[in-house]
């Protein structure tokens, strides 16, 4: 599969009708979506109103964690096997993901000042996903810090390699320490059986989460359409100075 | 008529003279080669006359007048200095706007006075114009230097100072330097060339640095009035 | 000529953005290391936050000087413009200014935000007045410290030795303007010495960068 | 082969003290620039004290990490080694062992003084332990920003962004220890997880130095 | 027998193909002059056999078996990796250290087992033994260069690659060079040298690099399997 769409002319092919359905699933999901967040659904019984912050929030916090793993298997891919499109993979998705990672930050603390009392504290899971943004931009950034392109790409999917420690930490922070940030309820599936949270607050929830899944597609797609485009454009530079 | 004179120039590098009594005289037209095994000072010589070198005794005189800063030329020295992610066009309009501020362009030589046109024929002079857009990070060792070369042919000046000016460059681009070089001594220019292979550029002058150097290398304690005080 | 420079480095950031951006995404992250290590007690914040700010500035503006003029000595764009030119001047002066656009005013925009988040929210606009001429201060300091120890193989660590006792006086004048406002006091004569000395700096600097970077390449 | 870099380095600094004792009097410096900005509160500065001596060691153990693999790098050490020994692994054990004595140990040696000064005399001892852990994951976190962002043009600033947030989690637990101790509690858990966290580093984080230096070479 | 074959080498560059079928066969007592203009990729090859170099497609092996790592080789680059702060002694002393913790000495060829003797053998083969506590910083171009070259006389490799080894050497030096090289290679050792000149080192092998380009530069879009997926 992978190797399927290792080569960019092949991913190029393949990706049209991918593109297409992750366009119009995001679409229709989140007007669903948000039309049950905001009017379908009630509001809760101590956060009354606030509470469907959450359905921007939850998402985007799974996403973004979601992006970073992803970024970090690439990294693998990229440093083990060479394969340029896991690390073109990489130099596309950093930006999507530190936008994900901002969406949560910026929901998160507009959805504790009324609930907590303050825009912010310093507890773990809060400040394991700032450094998260951090690590994004670090990426971002080395993805054009050498001369050389090769050079620029293994770099970022080193930095990639070693933040993957975070992530446990964004995940079960809430479970080590004790945070204001309440735990997991959805850690794992057993639990969507009878899980912590209504039900009629864990479809919305749920088909957010699709949207947010088929925007992070599309996205993706695109940009690393876009990022093979710009491979090409430098190629040819690179033919013509040649001469 | 001498346009450019030096006399017994001295410099001493930490601590070690490199030449002491050191003279040249060149007027309109020469080509001057610097010659000489590594170490012996040609590139020390040619920063002297570009004024970026201090010299610790000595003369040396332009058109008369003792040269103060530097005297009106083009510094072409072994490294490009070309910025990698500016596109050719931007580096040379960099460099345009450097050399004309100092001074205008002279209606005797620089025939185009606005500067689009000024820089489309140093590109073409150097037939690079076809990578007009493409940024240097993109060019071949030759190509960069070539690139850097084209800086000569911005703006007028009637001494040109080339630190082994072949490096990097293939056979062609050669033939293109010595046709300029011959295109800039007819009109009355001066080239001075630290180089290891002098017969390359019809030079009429050359200045072999072994000779300069004492019998003995004396060492100095002062830098400054080396010949005074040797130890 | 400090037209062609200053309209240079701005293509260069333009290029990449994200080398222009450095130096206030680094003060971020420096001040938000404080309420990490401080713990989290707010009271205690907001009583610290002014010298925070000041001094989360006053290292963020150390790093980018280490290659203010590295890059164009290595690549001989000094050797080049002082041959033909005869002077560094208009140069460094040119190169002041935008170092100053990309890592001293970015700063100052972003200080505001930061104020916020240590708890000085109801100051943001003294903490602008007070880092604005801090910050050109900074510059022209750190450019001169940056200047003087061009060559040398030593990285930052030199230059930040250098440098930093000639912050102090800046730092303690800047913090003092934001404290006095959150005391209530009037900040007038901090501030006014700050101006001053920028007032006395502007001119004089340059010249002496400019002085410093010659004789680094002529001898 | 780790001896004689080591042994290298030594003589390095023996011929010219100076280098080796910079990032100990940087980190003087900067922690004397605390009481200077936060205003002379003793209350204050005693309350801030452990958070301010650690973030003054993480910028101090910043700044000479842009050096450390750059000088062997630039004059072909790397190479020549590769070449001839075939990997860069016992090269880049020795390399930190002596980043460590040099900018860990000296640091750590140094901290109780500024404990005092800083109004922490009580605790200098407790200081020193939580330091000694921090300081080897300091000096580990940081080679491998260095070791990522060798010859990179843009000096200690990439590294700074991309190093800071790796140090975060261990300044937490560093002031953390300081601050327990200071507050009557015991200050176990944090140290056991600063020394859990080093245990963990020290035997995988030089082989990825070393593996990131290869690709750096290599390609 | 040959020892050290390399098969259909391919190298890709900042994603520009610099060669991409290059072979070559070395038996004992061969001496490889690697030619041709600037950018071609002599330097490139060099550090491929060195092992400082990824190579996207082909072989290399040696005595036999394929080259993991690096072959037993020498590496003189175009830099002198010693340290201006330490004296002669001492950084031949760390490259000793260097050279025997990866494999011992083997009686056949290193004459002298301890170390002391081994270092003033290499000073005296390069005669800059009379220097030998001084620090590097006060050595001239050359004499750096010489103390560079006298690494290759601390223990023996059978393979040396030496990138432009004239550079910064005056006459005798290279004709010390220039027996070193034949008394190396009359012992069963292979050197490759990267050059300008192939006439001066006596090489019975040429590669003229410029050959191994293609006519029509292509560029490859994955860094790996360079040949296959062109575009
Ligand atoms: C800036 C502040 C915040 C950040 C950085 C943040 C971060 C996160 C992250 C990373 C997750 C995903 C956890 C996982 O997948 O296991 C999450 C989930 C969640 N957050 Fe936040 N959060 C913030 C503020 C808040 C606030 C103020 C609330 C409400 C009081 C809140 C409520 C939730 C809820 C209910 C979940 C879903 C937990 C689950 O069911 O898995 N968060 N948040
Ligand atoms: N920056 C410097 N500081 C001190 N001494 C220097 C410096 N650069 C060169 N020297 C010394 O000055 C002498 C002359 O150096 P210079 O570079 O002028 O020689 P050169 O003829 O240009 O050599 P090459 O042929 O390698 O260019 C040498 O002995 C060198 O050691
Ligand atoms: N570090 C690098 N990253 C990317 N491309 C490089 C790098 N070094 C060299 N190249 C490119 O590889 C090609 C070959 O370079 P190489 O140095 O091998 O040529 P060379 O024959 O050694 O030239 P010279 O005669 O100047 O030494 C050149 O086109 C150059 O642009
Ligand atoms: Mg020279
Ligand atoms: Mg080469």
């Amino acid at each position: 599969m992978i190797t399927q769409f290792a080569n960019p002319l092949r991913f190029q092919k393949l990706s049209r009708p991918l593109l297409w359905i992750s366009n119009i699933g995001a679409l229709i999901l989140s007007l669903w979506g948000l039309y049950l967040a905001l009017i379908g659904s009630p509001p809760d019984y101590l956060q009354s109103e606030t509470v469907r912050i959450m359905y921007i929030h939850v998402p985007a916090a799974w996403l973004a964690m979601l992006c970073y793993s992803s970024m970090a298997f690439a990294a693998l891919v990229f440093i083990v096997w060479k394969h340029t499109l896991a690390g073109l993979y990489i130099r596309a998705i950093a930006p999507v993901g530190a936008t994900f990672t901002a969406i949560c930050l910026i929901t998160g603390s507009i959805w504790g000042y009324p609930t907590w009392g303050t825009w912010w504290v310093w507890d773990a899971r809060l400040t394991s996903v700032l450094i998260l943004f951090f690590l994004y931009l670090g990426v971002v950034a080395l993805c054009d810090a050498f001369e050389n392109r090769d050079k620029s790409l293994t770099a970022a999917a080193w930095l990639c390699l070693i933040g993957i420690v975070n992530m446990p930490i964004i995940k079960f922070s809430v479970d080590w320490w004790n945070t204001l940030h309440q735990p997991s309820s959805l850690s794992s599936f057993s639990q969507i059986a009878q899980p912590a949270i209504a039900g009629d607050m864990l479809t919305p929830l749920l088909v957010m989460a699709g949207a947010y899944l088929c925007l992070f597609a599309t996205l993706a797609i695109i940009r690393l359409n876009n990022e093979i485009l710009l491979r090409k454009l430098e190629n040819a530079r690179l033919r013509e100075s040649r001469a | 008529m001498t346009l450019f004179t030096g006399e017994n120039l001295a410099s001493v590098r930490n601590g070690r003279i490199i030449f002491e009594t050191l003279s040249f005289a060149l007027s309109g037209g020469d080509i001057l080669a610097l010659t000489g095994p590594n170490g012996t000072g040609k590139t020390s010589l040619l920063r002297m006359m570009g004024g970026l070198l201090d010299y610790q005794d000595g003369t040396m005189s332009w058109d008369g007048a003792p040269v103060t800063d530097s005297p009106p030329c083009h510094w072409l020295g072994a490294e490009n200095p070309l910025k990698a992610k500016l596109s050719l066009w931007d580096n040379l309009a960099f460099w345009y706007g450097c050399l004309h501020s100092s001074c205008p362009p002279d209606a005797a030589h620089d025939s185009t006075h606005d500067k689009d046109s000024a820089i489309l024929h140093a590109m073409e002079a150097m037939n690079i114009a076809h990578l007009k857009d493409t940024p240097l990070r993109y060019f071949s060792t030759g190509q960069k230097r070539r690139a850097n070369l084209a800086r000569l042919f911005l703006h007028h000046r009637p001494l040109w100072l080339l630190d082994e000016p072949a490096t990097g460059l293939d056979f062609e681009t050669k033939q293109i330097l010595i046709a300029a070089l011959e295109q800039h001594t007819k009109s009355g220019g001066i080239a001075v060339i630290a180089t290891h292979r002098p017969d390359l550029w019809h030079a009429n002058q050359n200045l072999d640095m072994r000779e300069q150097q004492q019998s003995k290398p004396e060492v100095c304690l002062h830098t400054s009035a080396a010949r005074t005080t040797n130890v | 000529m400090m037209g062609s420079i200053i309209k240079r480095d701005w293509q260069d950031v333009r290029n990449n953005p994200g080398q222009a951006l450095m130096t206030p995404v680094f003060f971020v992250l420096a001040t938000l290391l404080f309420p990490l290590g401080l713990g989290t007690d707010p009271q205690l914040l907001t009583l610290a936050a002014p010298g925070l700010l000041v001094i989360a500035a006053l290292f963020s503006s150390i790093l980018p000087l280490e290659t203010l003029f590295q890059a164009d000595r290595e690549d001989g764009t000094l050797d080049a413009i002082l041959s033909s030119t005869g002077t560094l001047t208009f140069y460094t002066i040119g190169k002041l200014i935008s170092h100053w656009l990309f890592c001293g005013l970015t700063l100052v925009l972003v200080a505001p935000a930061m104020a916020v988040t240590l708890g000085l929210g109801g100051y943001w606009l003294d903490v602008l007045y007070a880092l604005l001429p801090a910050t050109i201060l900074l510059c022209l300091i750190g450019a001169f410290g940056s200047a003087i120890t061009l060559g040398t193989k030593q990285g930052s660590i030199l230059l930040a030795l250098l440098v930093l006792p000639l912050y102090i006086p800046v730092m303690i004048f800047c913090a003092g303007a934001i404290d006095m406002i959150r005391a209530g006091e009037s900040n007038f004569a901090p501030l006014l010495l700050l101006w001053a000395m920028a007032a006395l700096a502007i001119p004089i600097m340059p010249l002496m960068i400019a002085a410093v970077l010659r004789f680094q390449i002529k001898t």
